[in-house]
Formats: structure tokens, C-alpha cells, sequence
């Protein structure tokens, strides 16, 4: 390993949050070109499978984190709880956010067709979304978080996937059409 | 219990309250077909069994039970005085769609981001505080933060002693002799005896009047003390001079 | 690497404390003499020079430490001068320190007329204060340092203004440390 590369990896090892390229390099008195030769160098080092650590790029930086095969024994170490599934509505809620940030509780209800409380209540404190601010009518407005970046495996927001790419099918909407049409006719009858 | 939680058992539906609201609005279910009446009944027999009536829950229940009876009356019976043109049931099929199938468009998304979260949260993080070495500034870029006066000043504050407090009101009312008498008393009762257990009780004038008339009787030779260990317990035996005192005592009987 | 020796270094990259071989070997339900084996050729692939990263065995066990090389780099990156307002406590603590140097913690403690041992381990986290040796009676003695001078812009301790400008009557040197106690004595009662 040269030095640069063993500098990254205990910059990577000390920073409690994810650093940047940019970030890296000027603590490392280097180019961010040479910065990112060492990360990469890094990466194979700590390739999946290799070691107990694994080089991770979240939330707009790179990070260390520990293999998943180590979650058993980690869990059973540090005595930290099981971080708790996200609910259908949470998931729901949070798929609003993320894509339409900012965006406010009641455009989340809106679009869920129920209320949203307490889904934006526990995202909030789970500290995978916070207001950002107030919307035009005064509504209180959310974006998702560093924190959500990190958790989910996203380097960043434009590594989600399209939101068209979820529409459903061209079928599924005739389908849909035709069952309400035929719910309407029997109400209109 | 919340009105949420009722269990309910209807034709088309069974579970709680709160899930037919949100299958209702969603159009899961056809809010025509649901029998509200039926929903008042088991409220009114849920009330029945609990004996007393929880006002929260049952205002809870009845703004529920009051929306979704404007809800079905809204879908059964045509509103012409709103004054808006009546949707045909094409475009009242259309408008409902697009809200559908924007929901689905979310509710897949939510489906991508909880198979991302299963993944990435297999994957701990290190929560470690920096070592002492980075938590402090370091000498060569340390520039001056706080004013030397502050030090003074703390010194100062420490350097003042506060002024005796005004005891003039208080009278003692512990008599050294009375003291003297219960000493003497005690050790010729019990020979020798632990102040603490004897005087931890009195107030603080009454203790030092007690050690003051401890002092008295050791310049006289009535007793002595002992303290093996600092702040040990204090132990009072009888001074050479009590042992002829008491003797001469025994003599006189 | 084999599985355990993975999971052995992810549980030491987890921890912020040392871990011990027999609270590695319940986590990774493992034996002891394994566990060792796993430590051993862990140390081999961390040796020092090798990598950013190396383990260390101190009292109470095992720990992994970012290598000395990436110091200098990391205090650019991490080390933000912590300089918050000093409390109450730690600015008479430390002033009893400057001025009466050198100085044991139950001393403080009389003057004071309070433990204050928040305070001191505070200062001495924050490098202004640090243990010089010890009293005839065995107590860590404290003395101010270089840090301290520096952050109080003070080129020697000669600097510190004289006590008497803060107390009304004319004060011997030597007589400090009997008033402080005195004073501290009189407080406690």
C-alpha cells in the first residue's frame, strides 16, 4: 500500500461521517485525481469478500463500514438493537419524499389518501427525513437526509431510479380503467 | 380503546376501523357497499361491554363515522347545487385514475427503497469519538480564545469569604452542664460508649456543647477518647481520674 | 482471510473500546484458542507500515488505531479547535491550577468547596491542564500548559494578572494557596 492509500484508509477509519473526495484531498495535501487512484486502490484491497471491511460510497462521500457478515456477531458485541424494518406506510412516505422534495404532509396524504402523521412522525425521528423549510400556504415541507443516503446504499439522490420507471404498465392502467368504469356504471345505475 | 382499534365483521370487510378507512380511500373498497350502520352497531355494543364511555375515543369515533357518512352520501346521491358540472362517470373515472396511478407509482418506489434499506442496514457503522490526540486544538494553529481576565476574576470570587451569618437571634439553649451531668451519667451507666451512637442525632450546637464538655472532663481526668482511623467512629471510656471517683463512690455506699 | 478472521476484524473496526479474546469469542461463538489464532493472523495482515489501520493489544484487549502517519492529515480534516465558553467550574478550577501550580485535585476540590472532577477532566481532555507528577501524599498533581498559554494569549505564566487586582487588600504570594483554603474551608460550612 503506498502512503496516500494507508492515510485514506485511516482518514476513512476516524471520520465518523462519510468524506468526500474533495475533502480528502485537501486533508491529504494531494490531487483529487490521486485521491481517487487510492480509493480505488482501496476498494479492491477491501473488495466484497475479502476482509471484515468494506469501503462504501454513501451519501456523497466514502466511508468504511462493516461486512454484513459480520451483523450476528456485531449485534451480539455492542448490544445495538436491530435497526426495525421500515412499514408499508413509512416506505410509502418516505418513496414521496425522496422523490418530490420538498414536499409537505399534506401533498404526502394527498397522494397516500390517508393520513400521513405518524409515517412523517417516526421518518423524522428515525432521522431519515427533516423540514426543510415552510411551503407556500405555510405548510411545514421535508427533505431526506444524509443519514437516509448513507442507510440505503445511495452515493447520492440521482442514483434513485427514474420515478416513471415505477408507473405501472401500460396494461395494468387499462385494467384499472376498466374496473372503475364499471364501478362507476353501477353507482350511476 | 381507540375507535381505530374496533374490530369490526361486515359483509364486505373484517378488521379494524382503521383499515377500512384506509382500504375505503383508496378505493380498495367500495365505500357503497359498506354498511355504516352496521359499524354503528358494533360501536354501540363495544360500548355496551366496556361499561364507560372514554369521551376522546368516542369523539374520535363519531368524526370517523361522520365523514364517511358524508363520503357515501357524496357518492350516492347527485350534488347539483355545488354548482359544478357533473363529472360523467368517464371523467370522474379519469380523474380518479390519475390519482390511482400516481399512488402506484409511490407505492412501487416504496417497494425499491425498503429492498435498498433491507440491504444497506446488514451494513454497521463504526461510532467511535475521535481520539484525544484530534478532539484537542493543536498547539501550532491554536489562536487566543479566552481573556486572561477571566482567570482573575474566577480567582477572586474564590478569595471571598462570605460574611459571618447574623447569629444574634439564636439563644443557646444547650447547657454545658447539663451536658457534663449526661456524660457522667453514660459513663458510669455504661463504662465506655461511641459518641456517634449516642449524640449522631442531637443538632450541631448540642454535639460541639457535648465535645466542649468532653474536653472539660479530659483536662479533669473523667474520660478519655479514642480514634483509631480519621473520621472513625469515637470512642469514650472512663479517665483515670472517674475510676478512683467511682470507687470512692462504691466506698461511700 | 477465513470467515472468522473477517468477522474478528469488523467486531475491532465496531468498537470504540478495546475488546478482550473471551467477549470476542461469545460474540462470534467461537473458542478462545480460535479467536487467537484469528488475532494472529490479523496482526500479521495489519503489521505496522502495511496498511492506515493497525491493531494494537492494550489493557483489557484488542483495538484497532489509525497508524501515526495519517496524524497530521486527520487533524486537518477532523480536528476542529474545540474552544466553547469555559463553565463556572472548569474557570475556577483552572484558575486555581494557573495560579497555584502545581496543584492536586483534592486541593481544588477544598478551594472550591465541591469535587471537581468533571471540570478537571474536562481541561484536561481539552489539553489546558495535565498531570505533573504527584504530591507527597501520593495525589496527581496538575499544571497548566503550553496549549493553555497559547489559547489565553499569554506568552509565560508571569502574565496572569495579579490576584490582588480582584481582591481589595494587598496579597503575599505565598499566602495564596492559605487564603484560597481558608476562604474554600469557611465556604463549605
Amino acid at each position: 500500500m503506498t502512503e496516500l492509500e494507508r492515510i485514506v484508509e485511516a482518514l476513512l477509519f476516524l471520520s465518523p461521517e462519510p468524506v468526500s473526495t474533495a475533502e480528502l484531498a485537501v486533508a491529504c495535501e494531494a490531487s483529487e485525481a490521486e485521491v481517487d487512484r487510492a480509493l480505488d486502490a482501496l476498494e479492491g484491497v477491501l473488495a466484497d469478500g475479502n476482509r471484515g471491511v468494506v469501503l462504501r460510497r454513501v451519501a456523497g462521500g466514502h466511508t468504511l463500514a462493516a461486512d454484513p457478515v459480520a451483523e450476528d456477531a456485531a449485534r451480539r458485541l455492542l448490544s445495538r438493537p436491530r435497526t426495525p424494518p421500515l412499514t408499508q406506510a413509512q416506505a410509502e412516505s418516505l418513496a414521496i419524499v425522496a422523490y418530490l422534495q420538498p414536499v409537505s404532509r399534506p401533498e404526502i396524504a394527498r397522494i397516500r389518501g390517508v393520513s400521513s402523521e405518524s409515517a412523517v412522525a417516526t421518518l423524522t425521528e428515525r432521522g431519515l427525513i427533516e423540514e426543510s423549510g415552510r411551503s407556500r400556504f405555510g405548510a411545514v415541507v421535508y427533505r431526506t437526509t444524509a443519514l437516509f443516503e448513507k442507510l440505503f446504499g445511495l452515493s447520492g439522490l440521482d442514483e434513485l431510479p427514474e420515478a416513471s420507471r415505477f408507473d405501472p404498465s401500460p396494461e395494468d392502467e387499462r385494467e384499472l380503467r376498466q374496473r372503475l368504469l364499471k364501478a362507476g356504471e353501477q353507482r350511476a345505475s | 380503546m381507540r375507535a381505530a382499534e374496533l374490530d369490526l365483521d361486515l359483509d364486505v370487510f373484517a378488521g379494524p376501523f382503521d383499515l377500512l378507512m384506509a382500504v375505503v380511500l383508496r378505493e380498495e373498497v367500495s365505500l357503497a357497499e359498506v354498511s355504516l350502520g352496521d359499524i354503528v352497531v358494533a360501536y354501540l355494543e363495544h360500548l355496551e361491554e366496556a361499561g364507560d364511555l372514554d369521551l376522546d375515543a368516542a369523539t374520535e369515533f363519531l368524526v370517523l363515522i361522520a365523514s364517511l357518512l358524508e363520503l357515501k352520501s357524496r357518492l350516492l346521491l347527485p350534488s347539483p347545487e355545488e354548482g359544478q358540472p357533473e363529472l360523467g362517470p368517464e371523467e370522474a373515472a379519469d380523474e380518479l385514475l390519475a390519482r390511482m396511478l400516481e399512488y402506484r407509482r409511490y407505492r412501487n418506489a416504496a417497494a425499491h427503497l425498503s429492498r435498498l434499506f433491507a440491504a444497506g442496514r446488514r451494513y454497521t457503522y463504526r461510532i467511535a469519538p475521535l481520539p484525544p490526540v484530534l478532539r484537542r486544538a493543536s498547539l501550532e494553529a491554536a489562536s487566543q480564545a479566552y481573556e486572561a481576565r477571566q482567570l482573575g476574576e474566577a480567582l477572586g470570587a474564590l478569595l471571598l469569604v462570605p460574611p459571618e451569618p447574623d447569629t444574634s437571634h439564636i439563644r443557646p439553649t444547650v447547657s454545658l452542664e447539663r451536658r457534663l451531668g449526661i456524660l457522667r451519667g453514660l459513663l458510669s451507666r455504661r463504662g465506655s460508649f461511641d459518641f456517634d451512637e449516642v449524640f449522631a442525632r442531637e443538632d450541631r450546637l448540642t454535639q460541639a456543647v457535648t465535645l466542649f464538655a468532653l474536653l472539660e472532663m479530659h483536662k479533669r481526668g473523667e474520660a478519655s477518647w479514642e480514634q483509631r482511623e480519621l473520621f472513625g467512629p469515637i470512642e469514650i471510656s472512663p479517665g483515670t481520674a472517674a475510676a478512683t471517683a467511682t470507687s470512692s463512690l462504691a466506698r461511700d455506699d
